[in-house]
């Protein structure tokens, strides 16, 4: 039978015992330790994730003299503000940030594979990830956008970006209407990574707020 | 053609499935992820001092890249992301000699039989300490080099088209199109490796290019107020 | 670009499976096979007299293809040629009012609970000595016009890049290539269908063209003493 | 979980009760009839196959004229046999065939579709039709060619014919050495589609002679 795409029944159980296996012949022999997969992923999990992103937004919402340091040179910016010492560290050593306005959305991909600015929003979703996102996203940027439940006036302008050399690019998502009284941290649970992308916009009461690592299959 | 250079504007799609906003949709993918991440920042080029790792060659976005690429189309896009970061770095293990294929299929057919029976204990601390260093750090291409842009901000430009090597960091919708720079990032960046007669390999000016929707896509451009912008290595571009 | 039109060529592709020397895999891809062969035999462009069916279309291949061009290109590889073919088929008799997708749900239910449940009985013998009348005289795409071909044997030409439309006949591998006009066809040759500014349509000229590998697949071409030859239909050509 | 992929685990079950219940629903509406099907599978597994052009084949082998006056207009030389008077029919209105020499071998694809020559040929085989073959074929046809087995000299023209527009090409392939006393009939019986397609030679001693309905998977 002429097949090419027929999987092994047992895929996923494969995949688990392989990777584990690997794992284990890479401790064997000295690669890594029995500590590194955890020490990695706690580190994403905890540290390098999207709440960093969603504080510089929000930080840069409440202060405009702060957003147009972060929109001129966003490595510089974020280091002056309370964070561990790594928001320049792998895949963020240099990041640039575009600004949604009431007359321009910026949507974020990468048509060759899945760069990714990781310190200011982790990891990224597999949706990012999908040869369909990728390939659409490039040539009918509104259809996707509607799609993920943006809709767009024609009179705003959609500027895409794609990253194939070493930028790694994010979006600051607009501030919305209603979050006039509230504060950094309030606005920053708001702030999700598909906003960060530009695939969605910033609710003032959205149905969740703030991180969950469960949701993000941690 | 090679269809992974290809991807962008590909007709004849769906929707997006979900879409799926997890990270990982099964837990070993995080395990794969994680070695990923170790072998990056044990990877030779860095500054290793003295991390008693036994691994002992260059790991970068490169490496794993070049595997994507080299993959059968059909199988890229019959396979989920980590599945073929799971079958990329398997290989690489397996092909410098660290593992053998056999250890890999015995220590599977193991931990199918009985997860409980594989036992994951030791190694140096410091290893993970340098993974976390490297995590933390970086690895940044930008270089110090004289090296005065070709190109300025409103210059018209045309993509390049050339010929395909194992790796290159032109995507195929860009080829031969015409664009305006749009923004000369400061410094020179430097690429993981060479990709031969590709172009990358030493620093060099890198740029933000805008190209309009009717030029990239032709009568299949989507309507609307729209510009799309690539960041391009200087090698691949051209006065117009 | 539409990937069902540019496999020519494609990189990175692994051995050929089987190779599988079968023409039906499955027994069910008979029936699904000898329903397109009634529908083309009992096409409403067709001389049918007096044939009792029901069918009340157009269907050539020209139809088939279409609908395999305007699939999910990861679709269109995931399933096997009749699998398509079943899916574009009992689409298009849903679509024309024939049958609903309620009928034909509850029917592969049905079959599924109990094959024997199926009852296949009756219709017109007129209607087979149609099929088969179809089959033993064909369907000649030749026409009878006094139209001089644009171009002799020897004459360079360069494919035209056509915009993609619903259906194509030029691959898209030779689009915007120079080759040498090997053969003009007898006659002129109209296609089953208008394909709109794919140029299509018409009675017109038909050519083999010369293709060097080298002029196609440029640093890519294998080595050796090799030409390329494809028929091509007159609007696709320009001079060189 | 993303997967587009992912196949029905009753696939081939469900395909065939759909196929059949199109079939009853079309034969019910008076579309078809219920001997519809069968008949025409009977024609190709019966009238209309390869064992017609391995006819043909045989035929040019031990009379040079006919093979001259073939390669010439392969209609009209076809139409001179003692065959059913649907030579010319379906697929077959236009053939043109290639003759394989010394010194050029020829290959027929198409990379579009599956363009094959009905009447001669009958239905292509799996393999005509694989993606795989279709996009390799056109750029590498000698490495193709060694995967079947057919290993050409260096010296060795290859001609590879993409159908694309509206004739049908297949292939006269060499007459093998050893054949020398044999008639058409036991030549014929030498004669695979596959040969008749230029991705294999014909043996005069090949592991399995003449036309196997089965084996084609009527």
């Amino acid at each position: 039978m002429s097949d090419r795409f027929a999987y092994d029944p047992d895929r996923e159980a494969k995949n688990e015992a392989r990777a584990k296996a690997l794992e284990a012949l890479l401790i064997e022999k000295g690669v890594i330790t029995a500590k590194t997969v955890d020490t990695v992923n706690s580190f994403f999990q905890n540290e390098m994730g999207p709440f960093n992103g969603a504080k510089v937004v929000a930080k840069a919402w409440t202060d405009p003299q702060f957003k147009a340091r972060l929109l001129a040179d966003a490595n510089a910016a974020i280091e002056e503000l309370d964070f561990p010492p790594f928001m320049s560290g792998a895949e963020g050593e240099h990041m640039k940030v575009a600004e949604n306005t009431d007359t321009v959305h910026n949507l974020i991909i990468c048509t060759l594979c899945s760069c990714y600015p990781w310190p200011t929003l982790g990891l990224p979703p597999y949706w990012y990830k999908d040869p369909t996102f990728r390939a659409r996203a490039a040539r009918e940027p509104r259809a996707v956008l509607k799609e993920f439940g943006v809709d767009l006036d024609d009179s705003v302008e959609v500027k895409v970006w794609d990253s194939s050399a070493q930028i790694r690019w994010w979006v600051l998502p607009k501030r919305p209407d209603g979050t006039e009284g509230m504060g950094e941290e309030e606005l920053a649970a708001l702030v999700t990574p598909e906003a960060m992308m530009g695939v969605a916009v910033v609710e003032a009461n959205p149905p969740r707020t703030g991180y969950d690592p469960a949701a993000q299959g941690f | 053609m090679k269809l992974q250079h290809a991807l962008g504007g590909l007709e004849g799609l769906g929707p997006i499935q979900g879409p799926e906003t997890k990270v990982f949709v099964q837990p070993w993918e995080k395990t794969i992820f994680a070695i990923h991440v170790a072998m990056m920042g044990l990877s030779k080029h860095l500054d290793l001092k003295d991390v008693p790792t036994a691994f002992d060659d260059e790991w970068t976005w490169a490496d794993l890249r070049k595997g994507a690429e080299a993959m059968n189309p059909f199988d890229y896009f019959r396979y989920r992301y980590y599945e073929k970061w799971l079958g990329g770095i398997s290989g690489f293990f397996v092909q410098q000699g660290y593992i053998t294929a056999e250890e890999l299929e015995e220590k599977t057919r193991q931990y199918l039989a009985d997860p409980a029976s594989i036992k994951t204990e030791g190694g140096d601390p410091k290893i993970d300490e340098q993974v976390l260093h490297y995590l933390e750090t970086g690895d940044s291409p930008l270089r110090d080099a004289a090296i005065t842009p070709a190109f300025a901000v409103g210059d018209k430009v045309v993509v390049r088209d050339i010929p395909p090597t194992d790796h290159t960091r032109l995507p195929g919708h860009l080829r031969g199109k015409t664009g305006v720079i749009d923004v000369v990032y400061d410094g020179v960046y430097q690429y993981f490796c060479s990709t031969g007669p590709d172009g990358l390999g030493e620093p060099m000016p890198i740029y933000s290019v805008k190209f309009e929707p009717s030029e990239l896509w032709e009568e299949l451009h989507e309507d609307g107020n729209t510009a799309f912008f690539a960041d391009l290595f200087e090698v691949y571009l051209e006065a117009a």
